[in-house]
């Protein structure tokens, strides 16, 4: 690959390269990034915290240009580094908790990625993006995996994004994971692990996102289920897979962000988070309300919203799979369950008690309208969109089967949630743990275990004995 | 091998064993001392010969009968360090027997929790 | 008998057995000497190289002068340690002392003690004997001086303040006749070689510096020594 | 060989008196016998045809270091507790 | 012929002669006179350095005798390297202290400037016995500062270093006794090329001595009883130049003697103990690190854990580990400083124990301070593109390029625990607490900021600066 180069710590370096494949990720990011800054400035008033949240941005751009091994390890730390800042930003017990899980896993992301990188240079003597050698290929896997939000390691993504503050979160709900679906798509495709594993990754994430009542939650189960998606299509290597995984990518980052948008202006109204607590907030907050609308219409893949494109792609693309192909159908139709669940228990059914808000300030519903133009626009014609693709097939979607398929889904997925109501209720107070606990747990346990054995060992004299048997054992070492 | 490494054996070990077991901070300066004394005898016996003499050049003197004169430097060095050591020491036990009213390290080491 | 001290004596067992071999296996001391090294230049050309009849003197402040630059600055090191150990006391300097008898043969002793130090300190290059060793007699006087008289009197005649700036002057001049060489483009620490007059060997003036560094390192040990006694054996207020 | 004798004699007080040090009960003890100790080292090291060892040790061994630990039990209080 | 070596050991020495005589005419000529001494000193140590990389191997003979009869300093690039690691580490100490010296203490520049001669003329020497003096002036004056605080808890640290110091110090001595018996003469040259006059039984005796008292002091796990309570007591200055600069000294006498213990074991099985123990060290010191109260022990845990890593990097043995263990050790010296200051200005110089708890939203309070914290632990963690990373890439990659994947994957796990102790330290230093306000009460950290933002800016600097590694290369061509 071409592009700047130079020199450091031995071997050439090229943190800037643009080809086929990363250019609609930048665009991605670029539309994403843009947006996320102005919406979060406009929620925080806080320049610091926009600063932070451009240099997390300028890393995950650097992950997406870097030309070889070195300079994405570089950015990918970074990343790490800046999303931890934003994490914990607010200073609140409750994020700090959540930011040392998110250090711990995307350390032993970063670190096997440096192992993988180092045993990569060392078997092939250069750091080319390259497919990458037996031995390297399950570190590379565990930090894309971490990354990546794959199961079981998606715990950080709903922990630290439920966590944070909301503007933290929606700066970070476009990128860190969207980093791992490239870097698979960079190295790990043609990988069918990896492709059943998106596969699974959707289902369980709007299984999962169903049984959630806190907004926040939902739509994080939902990033795991929609970055199952993209690693579905990115790792069937396939033309179409390709496509469809990264212009899924694309229509995600525009609408996944809008949601988070919707969920943080309803919380900077109402200060709630609670499905079960909001309610009735259309009337209240109208212009919300139809970007939250637009938003879940494109996630459902109703046409002729973006999402619709990307999912017929990627249907095409499982075509060869029939075990993937259902999995993500039927994903699709939890999709549609869930965020039925979220705009009702939102915006239409009765208030528990009654929030008299006033709409989100222009600040904030002028990045959404922006976005849910941008939802439509690209759902309607997608066809410059898909020249920008990697092989950049451009594949007619609008088909009477497949609309009327969708449509269905659609339709048939929203029934179905108000069919099963009670049910889904039992599943969430079922469903209710919070696993990223646990971590916490371990690690403290490993804590205390040091700390006993600490208090043990403390008396002088078995430490200078040592000295003695260490003599006799240096000497006989030798012999 | 001359008889006197016995004693050189013996009273490094005997040091050693000192410092180990003894849990009185002023026996633990004592065993130290005893080490040292120990390398010391070691260090003059490597220099020394049957019928040799002192390294200090009169008539009728020749080189060839005159010890080693460097084990010599190097133990009379040994010594300074040796007593600086040990008095820097002792001063330290002073101090921590006006604080702990103790000499024994075992107890300290309970006084300090 | 506990089981740690069994261990460690049946360690100690084997330590001393070990050793025992590795001592066995030691080659005859005149083999060595005789197989060329320092030893051999040293007993045969010492007195020519430096002046001194005394060959562990011209060990200990020509060949490797060095190592005792670096064993002044230990017990400098540790006087200032005691020092700033026993630092910031409330000091109750006890000014009995022992019996007039005592004290009347101490002041008779006085003179000879002192004498027996320069003695050592400026014979040394000749004799046994040399600065460190006529530095610690010098420093039992102050001890003596201390238990007899008790610490009051000592501090009179002796100030702290006066034994510091002794130890000091007495480190930088060793120091000093060290650099004296470097100002004749000759290493650091070079005697007869940077222009010491080497006199006529075996009297007291002669070997160049060596007597000059005697005198320094007696100077240093001896106030550091008596300093170092005195702290230490100042009683304090509380106990 | 009169010489050797006395030698294998220091030597025994030597290893007598650095014991004593060591196991006696009471620190006073200690630190005279290791005052002993000290002399007869300088003893051997005499015996050694070392003269400039023998009177370091001598004075530190038997002088200073003596002087030093006798300060320092006369300021723990015996120094056996 | 050039006077450098010698003026590198006897600048600071005469500063802590005439200390006493300076005190006489005012603190402040002394304080100033020391700021002044330190520059030198690391002046002439660059200087030197210098000199030795142009003209290669320099011996310098002290009164004029060569390494036939007498003392000489033999610097090749090991010895220049450390040398300018050792000026540069107690010049920020130095600087560091400048403030926390507080009135009638004028003992503690003495000391301080003692050490740092004798930390530099250990490595500058070419002589066994002379190193054994150096090294027992390193070890006096730090008893003399870890007791400087004068606490009974220092002073019983203090004491514990003590015994252990003497202990090793017994050992080394005994050890260069029995390397004269058998050689005939102190000079490392000499010893080294006449290795094979030694009896087999001698010399791994002598060895096995040699390599524990080292060991002691380097705390090589199970030897590391003295370190914690060393580190966590002594005040901060002082913990940082034991744990940033003295910890090298055993570090290069190691390095330095690894032919010596190679000739008693053996190449192969010098480099399987010298793995095992690092990596028991590793483990060991990460694990125990988990655990610790005091940020200043948690601190000294992870130095033992280093020391694991630059024995692993000697046990693969390769010239690469060995460039490796080099660069490691000097952004390990930078690193461990920052990490100490820092920690010094948080908890306000020495005014209360280092505890995690007692720092509790400390962070907030004093912005530059937890700044400083948090760049030296990420870079202990290793993060790009602070300098401790490139020298932990350089090692994990020498493991692999010996097929020691195992060791590789154990670093990268001790890396991945390191994250875990400096996040939870992090997380307690800026936990929001409403009662801290932002707080200057302690007027030193004008200099803390200087000297704490020099240390991060190294630390970068060594990552990027790209000719470090072809630097070291170069200097491992006429090391090795």
């Amino acid at each position: 690959m071409e592009g700047l180069t130079f020199m450091f710590m031995g071997f050439e370096v090229t943190p800037v390269v643009v080809d086929s494949l990363n250019r609609i990720f930048l665009l991605a990011f670029t539309l994403g990034g843009a947006v996320v800054l102005a919406y979060g400035y406009g929620m925080t008033r806080d320049i610091k915290h926009t600063l932070i949240s451009a240099a997390y941005i300028f890393a995950a751009f650097g992950c997406v240009l870097a030309g070889d091994f070195f300079s994405l390890l570089v950015f990918w730390e970074l990343m790490m580094v800046t999303s931890l800042v934003l994490i914990v930003y607010d200073g609140r017990a409750r994020s700090f908790e959540a930011g040392f899980r998110y250090l711990l896993l995307h350390v032993i992301s970063g670190v096997s990625l440096l192992l993988a990188v180092i045993i990569q240079y060392v078997a092939t003597g250069d750091m080319q993006l390259a497919v990458p050698v037996a031995g390297a290929l399950p570190f590379f896997m565990v930090a894309a995996g971490v990354k990546g939000a794959m199961i079981p390691l998606h715990v950080w993504v709903v922990d630290a994004y439920s966590s944070s503050m909301p503007a933290s979160a929606v700066v970070m709900s476009a990128f860190t994971t969207k980093v791992g679906v490239y870097s698979v798509a960079r190295i790990l495709t043609g990988n069918m692990a990896i492709a059943y594993m998106g596969g699974a990754m959707a289902i369980f994430g709007v299984t999962m996102a169903l049984a959630q009542t806190n907004l926040r939650r939902l739509l994080s189960f939902h990033i795991v289920s929609q970055v199952g998606y993209m690693m579905a299509g990115v790792a069937l290597g396939s033309a179409a897979g390709m496509d469809g995984g990264t212009l899924h990518l694309f229509n995600n980052v525009m609408y996944k962000t809008l949601l988070f948008m919707v969920a943080g202006s309803v919380w900077f109204r109402v200060k709630s988070e609670n499905a079960k607590k909001l309610g009735g907030l259309a009337r209240s907050m109208p212009i919300t309300f139809a970007c939250g609308l637009v938003g879940a219409l494109s996630i459902s893949g109703m046409p002729p919203f973006n999402g619709f494109v990307s999912k017929s792609m990627l249907d095409a693309a499982a075509g060869a799979y029939p075990v993937l192909q259902v999995m993500l159908f039927a994903a699709g139709i939890g999709t549609v369950m869930s965020f039925t669940k979220f705009i009702y228990y939102t915006f239409l059914h009765e208030p528990a008690e009654d929030h008299s808000v006033r709409e989100a300030p222009a600040s904030l519903w002028v990045p959404m309208v922006f976005l849910a133009a941008v939802c439509i626009g690209t759902g309607v014609s997608y066809a410059g969109l898909a020249s920008l693709l990697p092989t950049s097939t451009v594949v007619t979607v609008y088909e009477a089967g497949k609309i009327l398929k969708c449509i269905l889904v659609v339709v048939g997925g929203a029934g179905l949630f108000f069919l099963i109501r009670s049910l889904i209720d039992a599943f969430g107070r079922w469903a209710a743990i919070e696993p990223e606990r646990f971590i916490s747990t371990a690690v403290d346990g490993v804590v205390a275990l040091s700390r006993s054995i600490m208090e043990r060992g403390r008396e002088e004299e078995v430490q200078v004995m040592v000295v003695v048997f260490a003599l006799i054992g240096a000497i006989i070492l030798f012999w | 091998m001359q008889a006197a490494y016995l004693a050189v054996i013996y009273l490094f070990c005997l040091g050693l064993y000192c410092v180990v077991t003894e849990k009185n901070l002023i026996k633990i300066a004592m065993g130290f001392v005893i080490m040292e004394a120990g390398v010391l005898l070691f260090l003059v016996c490597l220099a020394s010969f049957p019928d040799g003499v002192p390294p200090i050049v009169l008539e009728g003197v020749t080189s060839s009968s005159m010890v080693d004169p460097i084990p010599h430097a190097l133990s009379l060095t040994a010594i300074v360090i040796g007593a600086g050591t040990t008095g820097y020491m002792l001063s330290l036990i002073i101090r921590l027997y006006r604080q702990a009213g103790t000499v024994r390290i075992d107890r300290m080491g309970r006084t300090e929790q | 008998m506990t089981l740690g001290k069994t261990a460690t004596l049946a360690f100690l067992v084997i330590l001393a057995v070990l050793l025992f071999s590795a001592m066995g296996a030691l080659p005859e001391t005149t083999d060595r000497m005789e197989a060329g090294g320092p030893t051999w230049h040293i007993l045969r050309s010492a007195v020519p190289d430096t002046g001194a009849v005394n060959l562990v003197t011209a060990v200990l402040f020509d060949y490797r002068a060095f190592d005792t630059l670096g064993e002044a600055t230990v017990i400098f090191t540790a006087v200032a340690g005691v020092v700033l150990v026993f630092a910031r006391e409330a000091m109750v300097l006890s000014g009995k002392g022992l019996s007039p008898l005592a004290k009347k043969s101490m002041d008779i002793l006085t003179p000879f003690i002192a004498l027996l130090g320069f003695y050592v300190i400026l014979f040394g290059h000749i004799s046994p004997g040399g600065g460190f060793q006529g530095g610690v007699i010098l420093a039992s006087w102050a001890i003596l001086v201390v238990l007899i008289y008790g610490i009051r009197t000592e501090e009179d005649v002796l100030t702290g303040f006066v034994k510091m700036f002794l130890e000091s002057a007495g480190a930088l001049l060793f120091v000093a006749l060290g650099a004296v060489a470097l100002i004749g483009g000759r290493e650091f620490l070079s005697n007869l070689a940077a222009g010491f007059s080497p006199g006529d060997v075996g009297s007291v003036i002669s070997a160049g510096s060596i007597p000059l560094l005697n005198v320094a390192i007696g100077l240093k040990v001896a106030s550091g020594l008596a300093m170092m006694f005195v702290t230490m054996s100042k009683k304090d207020g509380d106990s | 060989m009169i010489e050797t004798t006395v030698v294998y004699i220091l030597l025994a007080l030597l290893v007598i008196s650095g014991t004593a040090a060591v196991f006696f009960r009471r620190v006073i003890n200690s630190v005279i016998s290791l005052s002993v100790f000290s002399v007869t080292l300088a003893a051997v090291f005499l015996v050694y045809r070392a003269p400039d060892v023998a009177m370091a040790e001598a004075v530190v061994g038997a002088g200073l270091m003596t002087a030093l630990f006798l300060v320092t039990i006369s300021r723990t209080q015996g120094g056996d507790h | 012929m050039t006077h450098l070596p010698i003026l590198v050991i006897i600048v600071p020495l005469v500063y802590a002669f005439l200390v006493p005589l300076l005190d006489l005419v005012s603190s402040r000529l002394r304080t100033s006179a020391a700021a002044a001494v330190a520059v030198t000193h690391l002046v002439f140590s660059i200087a030197l350095f210098i000199h030795v990389f142009q003209n290669g191997t320099l011996e310098y003979q002290l009164g004029g005798w060569d390494s036939e009869v007498g003392i000489i300093l033999y610097i090749d690039g090991l010895a220049a390297t450390f040398a300018v690691m050792i000026a540069l580490g107690t010049a920020l100490v130095a600087w560091y202290s400048l403030d926390f010296v507080r009135e009638g203490e004028s003992k503690y520049f003495l000391l301080l400037y003692i050490a740092s001669a004798g930390l530099s003329g250990a490595v500058l020497t070419g002589d066994l016995f002379n190193l054994y003096v150096f090294i027992e002036i390193i070890a006096l004056s730090g008893f003399a500062l870890v007791a400087f605080r004068r606490g009974f808890r220092a002073l019983m640290a203090a004491m514990r270093y003590m015994i252990f110091t003497i202990l090793s110090s017994m050992l080394i001595l005994l050890a260069i006794a029995f390397v004269y018996a058998t050689m005939g003469t102190l000079n490392l040259g000499e010893i080294a090329a006449s290795m094979h006059q030694f009896d087999p039984t001698v010399l791994k005796v002598s060895a096995g001595m040699f390599l524990v008292g080292v060991a002691l002091k380097l705390a090589i796990v199970p030897l590391h009883g003295w370190l914690p309570a060393t580190y966590g007591e002594s005040s901060t200055p002082v913990g940082a130049l034991l744990a940033g600069v003295g910890h090298k000294v055993p570090l290069y006498i190691l390095i330095r003697f690894l032919y010596f213990f190679e000739a008693a074991a053996g190449e192969q099985r010098l480099a399987t103990i010298l793995l095992g123990i690092g990596a028991v060290t590793i483990a060991f010191g990460h694990f125990m690190a988990l655990g610790q109260p005091d940020i200043r022990r948690v601190l000294g845990f992870s130095s033992i854990a280093h020391t694991g890593y630059m024995l692993v990097g000697l046990g693969i043995g390769t010239p690469f580990a060995l460039v490796a263990v080099l660069f490691h050790a000097m952004n390990h010296l930078i690193v461990k400083l920052s990490a100490f200051f820092s920690v010094g200005m948080l908890t306000r110089g020495d005014r209360e124990r280092a505890t995690v708890l007692d720092l509790q939203g400390r962070g907030a309070a004093s912005p530059f301070a937890g700044m400083a914290f948090l760049v030296s632990t990420l870079a202990l963690i290793g993060i790009p593109p602070l300098g401790a990373f490139a020298s932990k890439w350089a090692l994990i990659m020498a493991a692999i390029r010996a097929d020691h994947i195992g060791f590789a994957l154990l670093m990268i796990a001790g890396t991945v625990v390191a994250a875990v102790y400096y996040g939870r330290i992090g997380k307690t230093l800026y936990i929001s607490t409403d009662d801290l306000k932002p707080d200057r009460s302690w007027t030193a950290e004008g200099v803390l900021y200087g000297s704490a933002a020099v240390v991060c800016a190294v630390a970068f600097s060594f990552a990027l600066f790209p000719a470090a590694n072809r630097i070291l290369d170069e200097l491992m061509v006429f090391i090795i």
